[in-house]
């Protein structure tokens, strides 16, 4: 055990815990002003993700290795994680506009989020100064921090632990209801697709040559060529098709057909 | 250093969370903002485990991430049903109960 | 001057039980044929016509029985059916009174009324809505019969406000009519006025004396306590009332229009029964009056005048039916001024009341007799000659002229000449001023009903050209000749030995029969006839001399004209009341509309605008919310640092 | 960064007070051995991918830089790191720069925790061999994991196109669906050792190896090993024929270099934490373990028993790869959620049962007729529950002759040309 991590147990302060704690900090703080700031959502995850990997190691420095892995695992891995998902599944570009329409809203925003702050502090400063921290040494008693926050959460917080796990059921279960959308039509299996590919018969039976095959470019929008020397349209996706920064498929007929 | 000193911290994350909220349209990024305000209340209430010398603070803390959890999943599931009806994910457009 | 009635009545027994009845029977039948509809017609009138009966014959059981008590034993009897409102401090029951005074009405409403029930079925035989008819008739005379019966001034109001609408339904029987239906409003309306009074009356005596009943009024009337200026106020009031239901003036102008009314209603209602509700009421109120000789002089006034009046409109009317609703104001004024002469003269102007009916409703059922044979017509300058064409009614209509006239020994004679001798008895110059009106009044009356006769029963015909005037069937001619009968014999048989006088003594106090006399009752009983009879040949003079025009005169004087116009009474009514009223109206409207509903609209808009300020806030704007749930937070966290520094 | 706070400030375990003492210089060592040894295991798996794969496709494989192509890794390497830097014009530059070192760096982080051998004497030190060890080291492995997916998935964004996005999506749900199912496996190795930290996990199978006990956890943790590192048969982020090459489509060079490194130093690990977790650490082999009262697992030794089972298990990720095909992403998803974690969670309460009965002091017979009833029960009760999977074909779509798909021949020619050849 390190000096540190035996001090932090006992409360007091050290030098590598301010080092830590004076350079995460304003990491943290950035972090936490560029959410707010940054234009772009991911961005923005990104950069609570750095907010919440600060915290991690502050909860580290302070006695707390359980819940600084907890909240890597849940919060920067599956929570945010989850963030991530939906903004890619909401739309690639979702940067938010300058403008704002709320007449006065940043203002009184920041008036009051300021204030707000200068309230805490000063509340905080007038309640802690001059309180010796205790640690949380005593209260592990040696077992550990993983075996003192198991014996606790499985004996006094034990129907709160049972409560949350039923919140959370609760809540999967709610995401599933309000975003499943049963389907129109019987969805066909990868069998029935097939035979359906084969009975309708016609060139789509063979495999295509993948794109860019038998091509004069190698990009992944350059369709196929079919052994004729026609092209094959169906070679390339419809998102790459109707992408207005490429050239389309009709175009590329046109250039081989040529002149 | 003191202890104090995660408590301004604290204090000063969650202040900023709450500016986001106030100011940011995109939902996604609001909700964000919601969890920042968490985490900070997490990491007064880690601090708080400290000065008293107990345990519970990092008890509750590890409830908040539960809860946490679990909001984040119901309301992200809210926001992809809004957008899949509106095509907007911004909190205001989302704006017709009103008077 | 005691009355009996202060004292108390004696409660009902044996055969006095069945007075329930009077009102229940007529109640009860028009409760049949208002509710039963078409299934009661082919009986309706029969039924309608057994119910008075029946309570004529109940009547005649328990005027026996009343006359049978004698000496000590009261003849008011006091009918308990129920406790009706039972109020702390305000206790009203639901009593009937039998006394002499109200028999003597229940036996003229139910007598005269089953006659004409009976010659209603003649008259109405061609009416689709004869069931109907007889059920509002019933109705009417339960109505009035819970009036006359009634022990206290609640119970009174509500047969007077049951009149009032039987008045206003069968006035406007028929109503596709718009005369009709226009009389039957103004009617109800001129009526509500009177009522208005007669209700204030009531207000009035609970307030003074802390109950209604005659009883408990009359004897606060006699305590010393009681303030004379309030008693005066109360007989005003009474009076108001009386003017309104017996078209006094000046309340007069309903009674004329409410002839379009079919004829068996006028003779009824608007003759023989209901009109005569306000004598009765003063008569009854006698306890009242006798406190207050304000009230009684406005009495008297009011009566001279209407006589008065009454003769005049009656002498410039060419409506045969008109020209009897004039007069019966005018016969009411007599009565009126009779009662309103005050103690000891109350059965004077009853004798007159009940003579009148009789002779009244006699003529009313000649008049609809004649209508019936005349398609209905009503102007006079239409008739002439019908004498001997419908001779039953000639000779029944002439009993009732001669009554009217006063022509000795018809039934007039004997009560007009009382009326007259009671005015001048009063002594002093009032009692003259008043007996001579009431002497001019006897000269108009016989030139007015003169000139009736002369234009309908003689001269050359001047009929219509589709007129076939034939005599009227028996159901209809055994009613009249019943009445003539009345008109010839009632005044003597009720004179005979003060006997009418004699009855009423407990209900009204002891007549004055005999004392200083202003003129000797002979040579003024002489004085009436030769006045009478001048009038008369005065009519004959001008009238019937030379052919009656067939169009009415334009070149008259203006006199004749005021009285075409009933003197201007309608004319004073829209003047005085209606116009004021309508501006009254109008302002109120106004600051109903601007003011009231200003008031409460504006603050309505105010809260609703304010509202819709204050819902503005409500934007839909989560961040909106957002903000002032930071701002409560930062509220609260400075509230906890300021209590903390403090 | 959080990591390496995370090492230095471990606290708690009874058992952990050997670790955290060791001098600077003995740390940087240690250090720099690990990740030497990974980029080298790195560089041969590279090769020996291509040649094992090569061979079960029978072709050589690379055989031209060294012996038997064996520098075909250092080379590939090389020519990566001299390539043109090439940034797509469109891309999102913070995070495209940013993804491949999120993605590199936890992968190295989470060998840190894995122990290599027992305490040894270095330069006089008695030191495991072990950078340090945590309370929560199995846990860490697992954050760490859970960053690593960052860089995939801003791969995939930042790269602004099509391809990447879906693999940066597929790689997601994966990763998270994966990581669920990884944790419940493990959890049951938690309940037998009864601690999170890697060298008293290790400690603990001294004398059985979890995997035969545990044997369900033990396969659960496989299959989700090879969904978590995105391998064939679960290399959907990167599918080549569907995605091109996935998330890192538009990636190049040193960046493409350094996906490739986290990908392989990623197997390593989890192989690494298999054998840690399941295959008894650096414990000799159940014969060589009894030799000499347990001599090979002193000293050492247990180094070569551990690399021995790390390429056995890296061994398998090739075999698995050059002999099964690509899932399809509806079955593979199914596979984690509708097979592991149910499986997982039912194992769990048999494990928890067990170990609590055990604890009580029953015998290993009560034990079994304890757990095993009721279980028996549940599953007899449950198969009148299960419904018949329907495996009637549809009718419809039947080819139509001698089972065979036909197509419709409405071309003439074409019918023309099959009946001649038919003759």
């Amino acid at each position: 055990m390190t000096g540190l991590e035996v001090l932090a147990a006992h409360g007091a302060t050290t030098t590598h815990e301010a080092v830590v704690f004076w350079f995460l900090a304003p990491v943290a703080v950035a972090g936490a002003l560029g959410l707010v700031l940054v234009r772009s959502a991911v961005h923005a995850a990104v950069l609570l993700a750095v907010v919440m990997l600060s915290l991690a190691a502050f909860y580290t420095t302070e006695a707390a290795p359980f819940l600084a892995v907890v909240q890597v695992v849940v919060y920067t891995g599956a929570v945010l994680m989850l963030f991530l998902f939906v903004l890619m599944l909401v739309g690639v570009d979702s940067t938010d506009s300058l403008v704002e329409t709320l007449r006065g809203q940043r203002l009184a925003a920041v008036a009051l989020g300021l204030g707000f702050a200068v309230l805490l502090v000063a509340a905080i400063a007038g309640a802690i100064s001059g309180f010796h921290p205790k640690g949380v040494g005593g209260a592990e008693a040696g077992k550990g921090n993983v075996v003192a926050i198991a014996e606790l959460l499985f004996s006094r917080y034990v129907f709160a632990f049972e409560a949350t796990s039923a919140l959370l059921i609760t809540a999967g279960l709610g995401a599933m209801v309000l975003t499943h959308r049963e389907p129109t039509t019987p969805r066909l299996t990868q069998k029935e697709r097939m035979l359906e590919r084969v009975a309708r018969g016609g060139s789509g039976m063979a495999p295509l040559p993948g794109p860019g095959v038998y091509a004069d470019h190698d990009a992944v929008d350059t369709p196929a060529l079919l052994p004729d020397g026609s092209i094959a349209p169906t070679s390339v996706p419809e998102y790459l098709q109707v992408s207005a920064a490429r050239p389309h498929v009709e175009d590329v007929e046109r250039e081989l057909e040529g002149p | 250093m003191s202890v104090n000193y995660y408590l301004y911290l604290s204090a000063l994350l969650f202040t900023i969370g709450a500016v986001g909220v106030l100011v940011r349209r995109n939902a996604i990024v609001v909700f964000m903002c919601i969890e920042l305000m968490l985490n900070a209340v997490n990491l007064s209430l880690v601090t708080f485990a400290r000065i008293n010398g107990n345990l519970d603070g990092q008890i509750i803390a590890f409830f908040v991430m539960v809860v946490a959890a679990a909001e984040v999943v119901i309301g992200l599931a809210i926001i992809m049903s809004i957008f899949r009806a509106r095509r907007s994910a911004s909190v205001d457009d989302a704006n017709l109960l009103k008077y | 001057m005691t009355l009996q009635a202060a004292a108390g009545y004696a409660a009902a027994t044996g055969t006095f039980k069945l007075t329930f009845l009077l009102v229940l029977l007529p109640a009860l039948s028009a409760a049949v044929l208002l509710l039963g509809g078409k299934r009661t017609n082919p009986w309706g009138h029969l039924l309608g016509c057994a119910a008075p009966i029946a309570a004529f014959v109940i009547g005649l059981v328990e005027l026996l029985a009343i006359t049978g008590r004698d000496g000590g034993q009261s003849r008011q009897l006091d009918q308990h059916l129920f406790s009706w409102v039972p109020v702390a401090g305000f206790h009203v029951n639901a009593n009937l009174l039998l006394d002499p005074l109200s028999l003597v009405f229940v036996l003229l409403i139910t007598g005269v009324g089953s006659l004409i029930h009976i010659y209603s079925i003649g008259y109405m035989e061609h009416d689709p809505d004869r069931r109907r008819f007889f059920g509002q008739l019933n109705l009417f005379i339960a109505a009035m019969l819970l009036l006359v019966l009634a022990d206290n001034y609640l119970l009174l109001y509500v047969g007077w406000e049951g009149v009032g609408l039987a008045s206003y339904l069968l006035i406007g029987f028929w109503s596709y009519k718009p005369s009709a239906a226009v009389a039957a409003k103004k009617a109800f309306l001129v009526n509500r006025v009177g009522d208005l009074g007669l209700s204030l009356a009531i207000m009035l005596m609970f307030a003074t004396f802390g109950t209604v009943s005659f009883t408990g009024v009359f004897a606060g009337a006699h305590s010393p306590a009681a303030h004379g200026g309030t008693l005066t106020a109360i007989g005003l009031l009474l009076l108001l009332g009386a003017c309104g239901k017996s078209a006094q003036a000046p309340l007069q102008s309903w009674l004329l229009d409410a002839m379009e009314g079919p004829t068996p209603v006028s003779a009824l209602i608007h003759a023989a029964t209901m009109v005569t509700a306000g004598v009765y009421l003063v008569a009854r109120s006698g306890a009242i009056f006798n406190a207050s000789p304000d009230a009684r002089l406005l009495v008297q006034i009011v009566g001279a005048t209407t006589l008065v009046m009454g003769a005049i409109i009656g002498c410039a009317y060419d409506d045969i039916k008109k020209v009897l609703a004039a007069s019966t104001m005018s016969q009411i004024g007599y009565m009126m001024l009779a009662v309103g002469i005050g103690p000891g003269v109350y059965a004077i102007g009853i004798l007159h009341l009940l003579t009148h009916g009789f002779f009244k409703a006699n003529m009313f059922l000649g008049a609809g007799s004649v209508m019936h044979a005349m398609n209905d017509e009503v102007n006079m300058r239409r008739y002439g000659g019908l004498r001997k064409v419908m001779p039953w009614t000639f000779v029944t209509f002439g009993f009732g002229y001669l009554a009217i006239i006063g022509m000795f020994p018809f039934a007039g004679f004997f009560s007009k000449d009382k009326i007259i001798e009671a005015a001048l008895d009063k002594g002093g110059a009032s009692g003259y001023l008043l007996g001579s009106i009431a002497l001019a009044g006897a000269a108009l009356t016989a030139f007015y009903m003169t000139r009736l006769m002369i234009m309908t029963f003689f001269g050359q015909r001047r009929w219509a050209r589709d007129a076939h005037p034939h005599e009227s069937p028996r159901v209809m001619l055994v009613p009249m000749v019943l009445l003539a009968a009345g008109s010839l014999l009632a005044g003597f048989l009720l004179i005979l030995g003060g006997s009418l006088q004699h009855f009423l003594t407990p209900s009204v106090g002891t007549s004055v029969e005999v004392g200083a006399h202003t003129i000797a009752p002979l040579i003024l009983s002489l004085l009436t006839l030769a006045v009478a009879l001048g009038g008369a040949a005065a009519a004959w003079l001008l009238v019937g001399r030379k052919p009656v025009p067939v169009e009415q005169p334009l070149n008259v004087s203006k006199l004749t004209w005021a009285a075409r116009r009933s003197l201007y009474g309608d004319a004073l009514n829209e003047t005085v009341f209606m116009r004021p009223g309508q501006y009254l109206a109008r302002a109120l409207v106004f600051f109903d509309g601007r003011g009231v509903d200003g008031a409460v609209n504006g603050l309505a808009a105010l809260v609703g605008g304010s509202s819709a300020r204050a819902r503005r806030s409500q934007t839909g704007f989560a961040r909106s919310y957002a903000l002032s749930m930071l701002a409560g937070a930062v509220a609260v966290t400075a509230a906890l640092l300021l209590v903390r520094v403090g | 960064m959080s990591g390496g706070v995370l090492a230095a400030t471990s606290s708690g375990g009874a058992h952990l007070g050997i670790f955290g003492q060791d001098p600077w210089w003995l740390i940087i060592i240690k250090t720099v051995v690990i990740f030497v040894f990974l980029m080298l295991t790195t560089i041969l798996m590279i090769w020996a991918e291509r040649r094992i794969i090569g061979r079960m496709q029978q072709r050589p494989g690379p055989n031209r830089v060294g012996p038997f192509g064996m520098a075909q890794g250092l080379a590939d390497g090389v020519k990566l790191m001299l390539k043109e830097d090439l940034i797509p014009a469109l891309v999102d530059k913070p995070l495209y720069i940013l993804a491949p070192l999120v993605s590199t760096i936890p992968a190295f982080l989470s060998f840190a925790v894995i122990p290599v051998g027992p305490v040894v004497s270095i330069f006089g030190h008695r030191t495991p061999l072990q950078i340090t060890d945590l309370p929560v080291a199995v846990l860490f492995i697992l954050a760490m994991a859970s960053i690593g997916v960052y860089g995939i998935v801003l791969a995939g964004w930042s790269s602004q196109s099509p391809y990447p996005l879906l693999g940066a999506l597929r790689s997601a749900a994966q990763v998270i669906s994966y990581e669920v199912a990884m944790g419940l496996s493990l959890a049951a190795v938690f309940l037998y050792a009864g601690s999170l930290s890697t060298s008293e996990i290790v400690t603990a199978q001294s004398k059985l190896w979890y995997a035969l006990p545990l044997f369900p956890s033990f396969i659960m943790y496989l299959v989700s090993m090879i969904g978590e590192t995105n391998r064939a048969p679960f290399d959907l982020p990167e599918a080549e024929s569907e995605l091109v090459a996935g998330f890192h489509t538009e990636y190049a060079s040193i960046k493409f270099a350094m996906f490739f490194l986290a990908e392989y130093v990623n197997m390593t690990t989890v192989s690494a934490l298999a054998v840690t977790l399941f295959l008894g650490g650096w414990h000799a082999p159940w014969p060589l373990s009894t030799f000499d009262h347990g001599v090979l697992n002193t000293g050492w030794w247990p180094v070569l028993w551990f690399l021995g089972k790390v390429f056995i298990l890296l061994f398998g990720f090739i075999w698995l790869r050059g002999t099964l095909p690509r899932l399809r992403y509806d079955q593979f998803m199914a596979l984690g959620w509708k097979v592991l974690i149910p499986a997982s969670l039912v194992w769990i309460m048999i494990v928890a049962a067990f170990r609590e009965l055990t604890n009580e002091g029953r015998t290993r017979l009560q034990t079994l007729i304890y757990v095993g009833i009721p279980l028996a029960l549940v599953v007899l009760v449950a198969s009148f529950f299960t419904e018949k999977s329907d495996d009637e074909p549809d009718d419809s779509l039947e080819p139509p002759s001698g089972g065979y798909p036909m197509p419709v021949l409405t071309d003439p020619e074409a019918t023309a040309t099959l009946e001649v050849s038919r003759d």
